[in-house]
């Protein structure tokens, strides 16, 4: 079973990362890019259990260690 | 000056308790370094230093993974009764995510690690930490970091204006305020409401001699004997 | 023992980098056929980096002997009296190769393996500088656009590992040349501070004694292009992976502060950090200085993959990681503190009285190796030399060849130089002041400076060395190199003691090359013998060379000193107004590779003076006095764009001008 | 028009701060944790133009500056 975790800064909240991306896409030509936001991707391989199962206790993880939630939102993927 | 009993934090991948340890020491206190699977902290602690470093090597976030340590349960409890406790760099960082201080500390707006000698406007010295020191004064004090870029929310930072909770900002040497990392109004260092757990991101024990390059540091960790 | 001849024996050694003579020779060590764990053994054992093959017939003859050298070449670093109790540890390595691939893990594996060489002689790394060659940054190129990225990822890299270790990096050398576009340069250089009768050595004695793994655990890093999964080795088991390294300055940390903690015990024989060749040359090694056998059960290795095979774990190198002989029963203990430091700690073999080593994979010996023939016999190449005919031609160009041009003109054109500018976009990405030792910083010009909180003194630092001096003249170009880094740590007052070295040439199998190497090794022998600098430590890196371009000659010196007084340390740029302003030395009109010729007329040519080591020490000395006296406010040696760049430099970092009168 | 790239290490690349935030969970007690592979995504807001030419696009952003091909392998997800 896998879960994939994506984490981000919360709207608002100046992004430098995606800030320097997307000026470097700019000044490589590429000028069809509006915005860009860079974010962590986790990926957790875990033992089969039931799907709620998992997903309850992989939000627990992301609230409590994967983001900070005073300035992170995040999104739960659980794969098969 | 009476000589204190001060506790030095150290987690895997902190790097800053040695100095940390020798700068106090300058100052005539009893220094201790206490290793994060500590359950508790000494009784007599009179002062509790979170320094400098990579604990956990700033992975995922810095300071995500140290506030879970033994030693920081009983970190919290002794500053929820009043203790006084100090972070500096990573140790600002832990105190952000363990919930004792506001706000959140993100990578620098240029990406880029900074380290040099910076000049620090004092915005309030009526606290323990720096009392030695006058309002609107300008310190001269090593920053190092690669994540000191202060985020806080509108509301919390007028709460903060208002509870007299901003101590330093970056400036230059006239005073005026300077973008170094894209910290919000340029804030170096704060408080909590009860003005007992204080936070920054430069490093006061590196500024302890001349022949180092300066001795502001002296001001701002003398306050907490007096 | 699975032993039967490998059917595609040339396939083998040629992706071994291994002729047929020395399958030969290896046959008749064993006495029988190699199987493929030996060869890996031999391969790596005798590869260029850690036989030095072509190079160890130039290398001996270096002056190593002082008063103050307390254990010169053949250790991981070099170790030096600095006085009250204490000594200094320090060494050079270069990482060019691995940088090119992927300079932010490249040059962060090359910091991470010098602090490691530091350490593992019991010293904590204090202080760390880089030497760092790059091409043509400027423009649109491909190139420049390359060497910008390389540029980006190598001082980032550098920052990564060094800032999270809590080692200050206090300064370095940073210099752009064309013949660097296929081949950058990245020489890390750290110095550790130890008590001098607590040094550990890299040895392995006592019959019976365990040997010890501690560190990260093992992963197929940097295991060459190819992969054996099988014994034979065709084609389609070949998994192409990336070669590139990637650190862990986190665990290397925890590495750095359990091994401190083991030295304060008496638990420990010899100690070891594997680095190139990973377990086979830590191994080998510590055994070959002990005389003695080893037994190593592979199977007992922490491995981070499954399937690793007793090859892969042989010849894999995978960061942070150590190898320790300690006394019998003291095993659990040493287990004890790696596991609070959240380390792996396996004993995974003992010390034998065969002089054999013998590795076992589950109980079945999988290899039986002499252990003395395969350091002491391995091949020494006696490659052609050849004097190259550019030295001709290039001898014949002068200063007066080339148009006139005004001196405003040509002060500006220096002055904006890649070589002059301050570099503080780079030296600021790097924690210089952690340990609160720093007394002169990074872009304070010639020498860095720590003071040494255990006995009060302050020791200096400089890495030095021209490419374009060495390459119009390879023999005084590195004697330059070696009075220059000298000159430096005197300008603040210290007196220069010893240096380590990091030669880093073309392809040695090119004669002009190979002649250029032997010409440079006599410079630094002259240089070192004439000023009382021996080498304690060094390291070769040959190669160097891409579609047929083999760099300039860079045999990067760096220098050592020490002043016993931490409060007489003397800065460089200007202190005050009005001050006086002294030229020392006498002045002669030399532009041999000069870079008012690079600059303004994109030429590397001309002659070099004959270096006068009288004058030398004598300015050394006379600096070094005035300075005890308290006579002198600052001090900065003359060297590339000459007075008119020392002054310059000098005013700029002081916001302080000077007036010059010249009478010629 | 959204596109989502991730990136993420080679297969059999150290990945020291997957084995931090392994270590982590691990000693926070969520025991059904086998790996974790910690990797960046970003999400690129772009003009709207045809698929095939926003996906070749892409990739070429990827190749040449938001991944890097020596230790890195990415996926693109586009979003209409």
């Amino acid at each position: 079973m896998k879960a994939i975790v994506n984490i981000y800064l919360k709207e608002g909240v100046l992004d430098p990362q995606g800030k320097a991306v997307h000026h470097a896409l700019d000044s490589l030509g590429f000028d069809s890019v509006k915005d860009v936001r860079v974010g962590k991707q986790i990926v957790l391989d875990l033992d089969a259990k039931n799907k709620e199962e998992i997903e309850k206790e992989v939000k627990q993880m992301s609230e409590t260690l994967l983001a900070n939630t005073v300035i992170e939102d995040y999104d739960i993927e659980i794969v098969e | 000056m009476k000589s204190l009993n001060v506790s030095i934090l150290q987690f895997p991948g902190t790097n800053c308790e040695y100095d940390t340890v020798y700068a106090f020491k300058r100052l005539g206190h009893n220094t201790n370094v206490i290793w994060h699977k500590e359950e508790s902290i000494p009784a007599d602690t009179d002062l509790v230093v979170v320094p400098g470093g990579f604990s956990y090597g700033d992975y995922l976030r810095c300071g995500s993974i140290a506030k879970f340590s033994p030693v920081m349960k009983s970190v919290i409890a002794y500053a929820n009764d009043g203790g006084r406790v100090l972070g500096i760099c990573n140790g600002f960082q832990i105190l952000t995510e363990a919930g004792l201080l506001p706000g959140a500390l993100k990578r620098n707006d240029n990406l880029h690690f900074i380290s040099r000698h910076q000049h620090l406007k004092v915005v309030n010295s009526n606290n323990d930490f720096l009392k030695k020191c006058k309002e609107g004064e300008v310190l001269y004090i090593p920053i190092a970091h690669h994540d000191g870029n202060y985020f806080v929310d509108d509301e919390t930072l007028s709460d903060m204006y208002d509870n007299a909770q901003v101590l330093l900002k970056y400036c230059d040497s006239e005073g005026n305020p300077m973008v170094v990392n894209g910290s919000v109004e340029q804030i170096a260092g704060v408080c909590n409401k009860d003005k007992n757990v204080f936070g920054l991101m430069p490093h006061p024990e590196r500024a302890m001699e001349s022949i180092l390059g300066s001795k502001d540091g002296i001001r701002m960790l003398e306050g907490f004997g007096i | 023992m699975a032993n039967e001849a490998l059917e595609n024996i040339e396939e083998v050694l040629s992706a071994h980098k291994l002729s047929y003579a020395d399958y030969e020779h290896m046959k008749q060590i064993l006495g029988r056929e190699p199987n493929l764990v030996e060869i890996g053994i031999f391969s790596a054992m005798w590869s260029e980096h850690c036989s030095y093959k072509s190079s160890k017939k130039y290398l001996n003859g270096f002056p190593t002997k002082a008063p103050w050298v307390i254990q010169g070449p053949g250790e991981n670093a070099g170790v030096i009296d600095i006085g009250g109790g204490m000594a200094a540890v320090f060494k050079m390595e270069s990482h060019n190769h691995p940088s090119y691939i992927e300079p932010f893990q490249g040059a962060a594996t090359g910091v991470g393996g010098i602090l490691r060489d530091i350490f593992t002689m019991g010293a904590r790394p204090v202080a760390n500088l880089n030497s760092l060659r790059f091409g043509d940054i400027e423009g649109n190129s491909d190139t420049a656009k390359y060497q910008r990225h390389l540029v980006k990822g190598v001082v980032e890299g550098i920052g990564s590992y060094g800032n999270c270790m809590g080692v200050p990096t206090i300064g370095g050398e940073m210099s752009f040349e064309s013949c660097y576009n296929g081949n950058i340069l990245v020489n890390a250089f750290s110095l550790g501070l130890a008590k001098s009768d607590e040094i550990f050595y890299g040895k392995a004695e006592g019959i019976g004694n365990p040997v010890i793994y501690v560190g990260s655990k093992t992963g197929r890093d940097g295991l060459g292009g190819a992969v054996m999964s099988s014994d034979s080795f065709t084609e389609e088991s070949k998994k192409l992976r990336p070669t590139v390294q990637v650190g862990d300055p986190f665990t290397e940390k925890l590495l750095l502060e359990a091994c401190l903690e083991l030295f304060k015990t008496d638990y420990v024989i010899g100690i070891q950090d594997m680095g190139a060749a990973g377990l086979t040359s830590s191994s080998f090694e510590m055994a070959g200085r002990s005389g003695s056998g080893m037994v190593m059960h592979l199977d007992k290795v922490p491995a981070r993959e499954e399937g690793m095979t007793p090859y892969e774990f042989m010849l894999s190198e995978s960061q942070e990681r150590m190898l320790i002989c300690a006394k019998k029963g003291t095993e659990d203990k040493i287990i004890e503190i790696f596991h609070k430091w959240d380390l792996d700690a396996s004993v995974i073999g003992e010390v034998t009285d065969t002089g054999r080593m013998e590795l076992f994979w589950y109980g079945e010996k999988v290899a039986d190796v002499p252990v003395d023939p395969v350091s002491e016999e391995a091949p020494i190449l006696d490659r052609p030399t050849k004097r190259p005919e550019y030295l001709d031609e290039i001898a014949k160009v002068g200063i007066d060849d080339f148009e006139k041009v005004s001196n405003q003109e040509a002060f500006e054109k220096l002055l904006s130089s890649n070589d002059i500018i301050d570099k503080a976009w780079v030296y600021e990405q790097y924690d210089s002041m952690v340990q609160t030792n720093t007394q002169k910083h990074p872009g304070s010009l010639d020498a860095s400076v720590i003071r040494v909180k255990e006995n009060g003194c302050a020791i200096a630092m400089s890495s030095d060395c021209n490419p374009r001096y060495c390459y119009i003249d390879p023999f005084v170009g590195a004697a330059y190199a070696v009075m220059e880094s000298g000159r430096n740590v005197a300008m603040s007052g210290a007196t220069p003691l010893a240096i380590t070295d990091c030669l880093n040439f073309g392809n040695p199998e090119n004669p002009e090359v190979m002649w250029q190497f032997a010409q440079s090794c006599e410079g630094i022998k002259e240089a070192c013998a004439n000023m009382e600098t021996p080498v304690v430590s060094g390291n070769v890196s040959l190669y160097n060379e891409t579609n047929g371009v083999s760099i300039y000659p860079t045999p990067a010196i760096a220098m050592v000193g020490v002043n016993d007084d931490e409060n007489r340390v003397l800065g460089s740029k200007f202190a005050k107004e009005g001050s006086k302003l002294l030229l020392l030395g006498d002045t002669t009109g030399e532009f041999g590779a000069s870079l008012y010729m690079k600059e303004l007329y994109n030429t590397v040519a001309g002659t070099l003076k004959e270096p006068d080591y009288t004058a030398e020490a004598r300015l050394w000395e006379f600096v070094i006095k005035a300075n005890k006296y308290g006579l002198l406010l600052s001090a900065k040696d003359v060297n590339i764009g000459g007075i008119a760049m020392a002054v310059a430099k000098m005013s700029a970092l002081s916001g302080i001008g000077a007036e010059i009168n010249t009478n010629f």
